[in-house]
């Protein structure tokens, strides 16, 4: 049994790399049409090999399962890489989000076909990198290498002038780049490692008991930087833009996934690490409010589909933040059911957008209207997203709120659990604002002949609602399982 | 050996506002790589030998040699930057900020009694191929993707789209 | 005999049961008889259940009343039925009177149209005051006692589609007035502890301080169904809507028994009433106010319907004065004198009808010399007219004398206005006889061969005058024999009143009358305008100007606040949807234009903003770092 | 086997819901039987629980959760009366649809959300645990969203919106009381808790939600404004069932499980005092015909608030008859309204006039209706508000009960005039024509309903005196 949890994380690094070569071993004329299907196929993988690991992993009651390739790992001070039950969570949520990418991207991306699996690849190696990394030089090297893969799959499409938004997402990552280094910097020349293992409260305060003002710094510096990442409240403006010029399916893995693991993975690391520390805690928890705020009023004034699912991704990582910010396992277990749901309802609305771009030509919803009629797959679809992010309860999107604010009220902030609560009515007013534009209303005689789109899209988005729909059906039977596992 | 450190300090400051400023692509270029040798120079004055040496080594050097071979190919007009970029505003401004900001972290390093580290900081005990092969094996993962992204990434904006 | 049919029916329940389901089962069977011989089969089946129902009523009196219970579940609503007393009494008279005017209303439905859904709702309201005149619960009784509230629409609204005025404001009076009976009954059962007639008449609550509100309001609803003011104001109005033999039931008969019986147990049974208490004092100024303008109103009518409703509405006023008085003669008088005007009303109204039925209007312009054409309608409406004047001699002078005698005592303004009523009733009636009997016919000559009603309008008219002779002539057999027992004290003195001044006074008072009818007929140029120089005397002609436009109406007073009241509803919802449609809506659309507007697109402000953001992270280290922000 | 009924009660509408829009691409006969005998499967059941629940042993099924979770249905006397009231009133309303909805599109959704809804409401009622309470209560908030955007004009959709956004709200102010109840005893299940005393800002939380969803006065406003959907629809949500939710809610919680302070045992009778009067103003100078039936609701229902919340055994027994009556009377009023609004195609009555002679069995059935709402006997609304005041001078407030028999009067007003503006005066639509047989034979079965429950009031009463005992 042992034999085969000690395989599965290779699959993780192994996976990804093998696909690349092949990708550019097999001549270009034959490997066009199968690019992205391979890339689908390595998401699949990915997202099987994550349950399997997760499963035995549980049931082992082992932490974590260290591995280093070709090397021994118990060599001393040796960065090696690892995997426990936080990391394979979350690794099965990028197997899952790409999956549903994959599936868009058959449909919607015909040229370049290549070159996108290509950088899909290294896009699955960074974040899977990040999520095994047991150090935080190796996080930020992973980090690096998710945002240049995801910058020029933004990028990849667009004509010089559209380079607009993926030219914003650069600025602001070299921002985030500086911070980051900068605070790396200040906390190895203060405690010497900067492993998971040696890091923590106690290392930090160091002899004298209480921080010195630098390590201060760079906790902000660090955390600054990854809400840049996360594309939190102050820093979340180049989400939309990045959005609104990158392909459907890239951007189903930009906000689906890869703000997710490039941000909130990193608070939730340093939450871990440094979670005692009351100030960590509360600018995560401040974050979070400043996020759902904007995140919810901006989307409520937009008129571009895309910028509306942008600001509503903005808006959800704002919870995220708060299930870290609780600080409690509950609050932690909150947000990674909540990264998964919103993973879930935040595909299933992109491969709406998709459909409706396929098959409208627009994503302007002043200019739809009445589209439940011609394509009631994609209205049924978009029904299901609104319910599960504006927290309607048989859906997965209210559970996971639910444990987050029951988390924050154990933790003492009530005023921030019923903030949650209140701004997740203006999550209820954007989304019906778009049903009301863009399916619900009155028809568009200009869209009287439009068909419902066929294909993968379709087939994922009924894929994706059902997850939606059985994720929040079937979560008493997740709550006994982790409570099983000791987890709540 | 403190005054060497601000001087570096004041070279990097000086070359790096007249690459931001210029409009010559090649003159920001140059000023670049000087901006570059500068932090290596100042790197090596703090002991760290290895980065100094790969700081001049690779940013100034090859770095520099790509950025003007890639200016030299490309057609004459390029090397003016196109006119949307000019932002004639911030230009003016942007010199005085950046001298303001030198000084204040300057004059906040001295409040602060901070301290440069000994000259030769406790070297441990392993040689470099050691802590690489070692100690740092996630590195080797982390540079091995970092490549492969950065050539995906060159292949994807330097290739003629297949089939427009 | 009537022991055996009560025997023949099992418990003592069952009569009553019967009682109530009886006269439903007739009307059901009424209005579904179709067909040509419609109106000989209505005829019948009013015969056969009229005389049932008064077989059954006078078997419960004879076999000195009844009482019996049957569960209805609901917690404090059980149904008791209980006869005693002057339930026992008012069964039998309603069960007559209804069989009258049953008859009547088969006949004057014969050629007509709505006769079936008549006769429905007329036997359905029996059931009702059956069942109020039964109950010993009073939750049961207010039950049936709304009941009447439908039938009343229903009855209202047959024929008169067109214009609803009438019944849509006698559903809101009455409804009105049985929900502030349905609060007092409530306060009364509250304050007693149960909801049994019989229990609390065992120790009758006392009418001041907490009880107040309960007496006050049963009294108001026992007033509003008898039809006193301030509910008064639908009857004139159903009157001339409304069908002919509508008047004779509701107005004439039914609605003054049930509100008179609820009057006389509130103030014999539930409550102590003292003669000079506030309470007392309440009852006889609504008598007094009710009796006085009723009349004045009904003197200047010129339409034979209104100016009897306007008498229906006045003769209350004299019971509510005789029972207000709270002394045993009043509260005899006053009974004795609902007894006397049922009679006597209901035949000025069957005589009415049987004009109407003939000459196919009611209006006095257009009447005269209908003596010689219907000489025993005539005769009829002459009895009756005498008897509602107080002609000594007849029924109604004897109850009258009783009233008088209370009023006296309890207050000699009561007496006057009793008087000054007594005096314009003569009055209006002298004019109406001469108008409608005496004065040369003016009738269109198309309607000049006018025969004598028909038998089955003309029967129960000299039935009634027959009644209205006997109880004046030997008034010992209604006060000692039927009143008396009821009341409990039986030497109520009958025969001649012994008070000869008060007899003098009240004769000199007609013989007034019969001078100012003189007067004014030759100053107003015939009978008709015999009243006109009341009419218009100076003061009195601005008072009926406004009377005229219903500004006096009760009604209109109420439509008015009510309107007024919603006027200031719908300002305070002009806020509330301001608030739900434009406010919130705005204030959040607004903050997300504004918030828009800031995040313009351009990289430098963004890169600025992420550094304000640094900045704030920093801060909150900064102040953790000094210890500000605990845990 | 016994524990099965509630469950098979809660899902078969649910589920069934699901396979109805399939059922409708077949044939749209298939589906509106299915959708009509999934609704009676719901009374079905609810009518197998009720022996258990008059014995006093209801039938129950309950399964432990972590977080203090636990699902629990159980089918005391309160949820079967409150089922039996709903399911009866939704079959009716769903033969009504079949002759009223049959030209517009969208039937299947318009089907699907009402036995969705009815299989809410039955979840809702039977539920034991504070967070599954809220599941269906939201899940009823969506589908009263999509049913009143049914004709899917611009101002349905706004409208549903707005009724989206107040009842939600609500809800997620009710759910911040529910947390906060959770932070004091560690659990939401309903039967732990029995008897906890409860916190004033614990209570006044959960307030919201009740006030927000039986549309009292401040938050009343999305009611009147739902007339834009169909009869059925008003019908169903604002008369029989969806505003039931909320007065229901009051009873579960603040009678049936926790102790709450005594000052709510007057704060709650005024702000429905101040409810019924403002609407029942509201209703008589309204002009459009939904819209002064919707404020009557509002009016009746504060009535019902006063009952359940005056504290004592008359004023409960009489609010629980009141939900009853009401919810027949007023379902009938609305579908009434809908024949006349189906054939004369607009609302406002100040058009309409003597339809009587056109729609005779309507118009008696409105005026039978009506007179149940009025409250005058021998129909089954006499009984309830007789009570109701009688349970207010119990709890000793005279002049509350004063205030509601005012209400009571204006209630007689505004529908007496509503009745003669429609139905009596001269004829104005000289050629309509009455509605399906279907549409009217219901209408008249609510109305011969209205007088069945007066006449036999014996046993409804029973039930309701059983309840006030379980609490």
């Amino acid at each position: 049994m042992s034999s085969i949890l000690n395989g599965i994380p290779y699959v993780f690094v192994a996976a990804p790399l093998f696909a690349f070569i092949l990708n550019n071993a097999v001549p270009r004329e034959r490997m066009r049409s199968h690019a992205v299907a391979l890339s689908g196929g390595v998401a699949a993988l990915q997202l099987a090999a994550a349950i399997l690991g997760f499963a035995l992993l549980a049931a082992s009651g082992r932490g974590e399962v260290r591995f280093g390739l070709f090397w021994s790992v118990d060599a001393a001070g040796a960065a090696y890489l690892r995997v426990n039950l936080v990391s394979l969570f979350l690794l099965l949520c990028v197997g899952f989000v790409a999956l549903a990418s994959a599936l868009t991207a058959a449909k919607t991306i015909d040229d370049h076909r290549c070159s996108f699996a290509n950088l899909f690849m290294a896009l699955l190696l960074g974040m899977n990198g990040m999520l095994l990394a047991t150090d935080l030089f190796t996080l930020y090297v992973f980090l690096e290498i998710t945002g240049t893969a995801s910058f020029v799959l933004i990028a990849m499409y667009k004509s010089s002038k559209g380079l607009e938004g993926a030219f914003k997402y650069l600025t602001m990552s070299a921002l985030a780049t500086i911070m980051m280094l900068t605070g790396l910097a200040l906390l190895f020349m203060h405690t010497g490692s900067l492993a998971f293992a040696d890091l923590g409260a106690a290392a930090l305060s160091g002899a004298s008991g209480e921080m010195d003002i630098l390590c201060y710094g760079a906790l902000a510096l660090l955390i600054s930087g990854f809400a840049i990442k996360a594309g939190a409240a102050p820093f979340h403006s180049w989400l939309p833009d990045a959005h609104q010029s990158a392909d459907t399916a890239v951007s189903i893995l930009l906000s689906g996934i890869v703000i997710k693991i490039a941000g909130a993975y990193g608070f939730i690391v340093l939450v871990e690490l440094f979670g005692d520390l009351y100030a960590v805690r509360l600018s995560v928890a401040a974050l979070g409010v400043a996020t759902i705020a904007f995140g919810a009023l901006l989307a409520l004034v937009q008129t571009h589909f895309k910028r509306i699912a942008a600001y509503s991704s903005v808006s959800q990582v704002g919870y995220i933040l708060f299930g870290i910010a609780a600080g409690s396992p509950l609050g932690l277990v909150g947000a990674l059911l909540h990264v998964f749901s919103h993973a879930a309802f935040k595909s299933t609305l992109f491969s709406g957008a998709a459909a409706l771009h396929e098959q409208l030509g627009t994503l302007d919803i002043e200019q739809m209207g009445g589209l439940q009629k011609n394509m009631p797959v994609t209205g049924f679809a978009s029904v299901t997203s609104f319910l599960s992010a504006a927290g309607v309860p048989p859906f997965a999107g209210f559970w996971s709120k639910l444990l987050i604010l029951i988390s924050l009220w154990q933790a003492g902030w009530i005023g921030l659990s019923a903030a949650a609560l209140g701004l997740s009515i203006l999550t209820g007013a954007y989304f019906l604002r778009l049903q009301k534009k863009v399916f619900f209303g009155p028809r568009n005689p200009r869209w009287d002949d439009v068909k419902e789109i066929g294909g993968t899209i379709r087939a994922s988005q009924i894929v994706l609602s059902a997850v939606n729909l059985g994720a929040g059906l079937c979560f008493p039977l997740v709550l006994l399982y982790l409570q099983s596992i000791g987890l709540i | 050996m403190i005054v060497a450190v601000y001087i570096c300090l004041g070279f990097m400051l000086a070359f790096g506002v007249i690459a931001i400023m210029s409009d010559g692509l090649i003159t920001a270029a140059i000023t670049l790589a000087v901006t570059s040798a500068a932090s290596g120079v100042l790197m090596y004055l703090l002991g760290a030998k290895w980065a100094a040496a790969f700081e001049i080594s690779v940013c100034s050097g090859l770095v520099t040699v790509i950025f003007i071979s890639a200016v030299s190919l490309s057609s004459g007009d390029k090397t003016k930057l196109p006119a949307e970029y000019q932002d004639s505003r911030r230009t003016k401004r942007l010199p005085a900020v950046l001298i303001v900001a030198g000084a204040a972290l300057m004059c906040a390093a001295a409040l602060t009694g901070f301290s440069l580290p000994a000259g030769d900081a406790a070297q441990t005990g392993l040689t470099f191929g050691e802590t690489l092969w070692e100690t740092r094996q996630a590195d080797v993962w982390g540079q091995m993707i970092a490549l492969i992204t950065g050539t995906a990434a060159i292949v994807v904006f330097f290739k003629e789209s297949e089939n427009r | 005999m009537f022991k055996t049919i009560c025997a023949l029916l099992g418990d003592p329940v069952n009569p009553m049961i019967s009682m109530c389901a009886l006269p439903v089962a007739g009307g059901v069977l009424a209005c579904l008889s179709r067909g040509r011989s419609r109106g000989a089969l209505r005829m019948a089946v009013a015969l056969l259940f009229g005389a049932a129902n008064l077989v059954f009523a006078l078997s419960l009196y004879l076999g000195g009343g009844a009482s019996g219970a049957l569960a209805l579940g609901v917690q404090g609503l059980e149904l008791r039925l209980a006869v005693s007393g002057i339930a026992a009494l008012m069964l039998p008279f309603a069960g007559l009177l209804f069989l009258i005017v049953a008859v009547y209303a088969a006949s004057w439905f014969h050629k007509r149209e709505g006769g079936g859904a008549y006769m429905l709702l007329l036997f359905i309201s029996l059931g009702m005051l059956n069942g109020a005149l039964m109950a010993d619960n009073l939750g049961v009784l207010l039950f049936f006692w709304e009941g009447l509230l439908c039938t009343l629409f229903g009855l209202l609204l047959i024929g008169r589609r067109e214009n609803s005025k009438a019944a849509v404001k006698a559903l809101a009076l009455s409804g009105t007035a049985d929900l502030i009976l349905m609060l007092g009954i409530l306060a009364t059962a509250r304050l007693a502890g149960s909801a049994s007639m019989s229990e609390i008449a065992a120790r009758p609550l006392s009418a001041d301080g907490p009880g107040a509100l309960g007496c006050a309001c049963m009294l108001l609803g026992a007033m509003g169904k008898a039809g006193a003011m301030p509910f008064h104001s639908w009857i004139p109005e159903a009157a001339s809507d409304a069908p002919a033999p509508f008047l004779a039931a509701f107005p004439g008969s039914l609605e003054k028994i049930a509100g008179i019986y609820l009057a006389t147990r509130i103030v014999t049974d539930l409550y102590e009433f003292a003669p000079g208490s506030p309470m007392s004092l309440f009852v006889m100024v609504a008598g007094a106010v009710t009796l006085f303008f009723g009349v004045a109103m009904a003197l200047i009518q010129k339409d034979m319907r209104r100016l009897l409703s306007y008498h229906a509405i006045s003769q209350v006023g004299y019971m509510l004065l005789g029972i207000g008085t709270g002394l045993p003669v009043g509260i005899a008088g006053g009974v004795f004198h609902m007894m006397n005007n049922a009679l006597y009303k209901t035949g000025l109204f069957v005589a009415a009808g049987a004009i109407e039925d003939q000459t196919g209007t009611t209006d006095l312009h257009k009447l005269g010399g209908l003596r010689r054409a219907m000489p025993v309608t005539a005769a009829c409406f002459f009895v009756c007219a005498l008897s509602i004047a107080g002609v000594p001699g007849t029924n109604g002078f004897f109850s009258k004398e009783l009233i008088f005698d209370a009023a006296l005592e309890s207050g000699t303004i009561f007496y006057v206005a009793a008087l000054a009523g007594a005096f314009m009733t003569a009055a209006s009636f002298l004019k109406l006889g001469g108008a409608a009997f005496f004065s040369e016919a003016r009738l269109p000559q198309g309607r000049r061969n006018i025969r004598e009603a028909r038998l089955g309008i003309l029967i129960p008219a000299v039935l009634l005058a027959a009644l209205c002779v006997l109880f004046g002539a030997y008034n010992a057999l209604p006060l000692q024999t039927l009143i008396g027992p009821a009341l409990g004290d039986a030497h109520i003195h009958a025969g001649w009143p012994e008070n000869g001044t008060l007899v003098l006074l009240s004769s000199a008072v007609l013989l007034l009358a019969l001078a100012d009818h003189v007067y004014g007929r030759k100053k107003g140029g015939g009978a008709l305008a015999a009243a006109d120089h009341i009419h218009y005397a100076p003061g009195i002609k601005q008072a009926y100007a406004l009377a005229e436009r219903g500004l006096l109406d009760p009604y209109n007073w109420l439509m008015a606040a009510a309107n007024g009241f919603s006027a200031a509803c719908a300002w305070i919802e002009g806020g509330v949807t301001w608030f739900y449609d434009k406010a919130v809506p705005g204030l959040v659309t607004g903050t997300g234009q504004t918030l828009r507007r800031f995040w313009n697109g351009s990289v430098s402000r963004y890169l600025i903003i992420a550094v304000a953001g640094v900045a704030c992270i920093c801060l909150i280290f900064l102040l953790a770092a000094l210890g500000e922000v605990a845990p | 086997m016994n524990g099965w009924i509630p469950v098979l009660c809660v899902l078969v509408p649910l589920l069934g819901a699901c396979a109805l829009p399939f059922a409708g691409k077949r044939s749209p006969k298939i589906r509106n039987a299915l959708a009509l005998a999934l609704v009676a499967a719901a009374f079905a059941f609810s009518l197998a629980s009720l022996p258990a629940a008059l014995a006093g042993e209801p039938l129950a099924v309950r399964v432990k959760l972590p977080l203090g979770l636990s699902f629990g249905l159980v089918a005391d006397a309160l949820a079967v009366f409150m089922a039996l009231t709903s399911s009866l009133v939704a079959a009716v309303i769903v033969i009504y649809s079949f002759g009223y909805v049959r030209e517009y599109d969208n039937q299947n959704e318009y089907y699907m959300m009402v036995v969705l809804f009815i299989g809410a409401m039955m979840g809702l009622v039977h539920t034991t645990n504070l967070i599954f309470l809220y599941m269906f209560w939201e899940l009823s908030a969506v589908c009263c969203w999509r049913l009143i955007g049914f004709y899917r004009e611009e101002i349905a959709v706004a409208r549903a919106n707005k009724a989206y956004f107040v009842t939600v709200a609500g809800a997620l102010v009710m759910l911040a009381g529910f947390l906060g109840i959770y932070a004091q005893t560690g659990t939401f299940d309903l039967e732990a808790m029995k008897g906890f005393p409860l916190p004033a800002w614990a209570v006044v939380l959960i307030l919201f939600g009740i006030l927000s969803k039986s549309a009292t006065f401040p938050l009343h406003s999305w009611l009147p404004d739902a007339g834009v959907a169909p009869s059925p629809v008003t019908s169903l949500l604002h008369a029989a069932v969806l505003v039931k939710i909320g007065v229901f809610a009051y009873a579960r919680l603040f009678v049936g499980t926790f102790v709450i302070p005594e000052i709510f045992a007057l704060a709650v009778p005024v702000i429905a005092a101040l409810s019924a009067l403002l609407s029942a103003g509201l209703a008589l100078r309204a002009n459009d015909i939904k819209r002064v039936i919707a404020y009557s609701t509002v009016s009746q229902l504060a009535f019902i608030l006063l009952g359940i919340s005056s504290g004592t055994e008359e004023g409960f027994v009489g609010g629980l008859l009141y939900i009853l009556a009401h919810a027949v009377a007023k379902g009938g009023l609305f579908l009434c309204a809908g024949i006349v609004e189906h054939s004369v195609h607009t609302k406002d009555i100040t058009k309409m006039g003597g339809l009587a002679k056109r729609f005779p069995l309507t118009a008696i059935a409105f005026a039978l209706c009506a007179a149940s709402v009025m409250g005058i006997p021998p129909f089954s609304g006499f009984f309830a508000k007789y009570l109701v005041i009688d349970g207010m001078l119990a709890a000793g407030h005279p002049l509350l009960a004063a205030v509601f028999i005012i209400g009571a009067v204006m209630t007689v007003l505004y529908l007496a005039r509503l009745f003669a503006k429609v139905f009596l005066g001269p004829p104005a639509f000289p050629d309509a024509k009455e509605g399906t047989s279907g549409m009217v034979a219901s209408v008249v079965a609510l109305a011969a309903l209205a007088l069945l429950l007066g006449l036999a009031i014996n046993l409804p009463g029973s039930l309701a005196a059983l309840i006030w005992e379980a609490m």
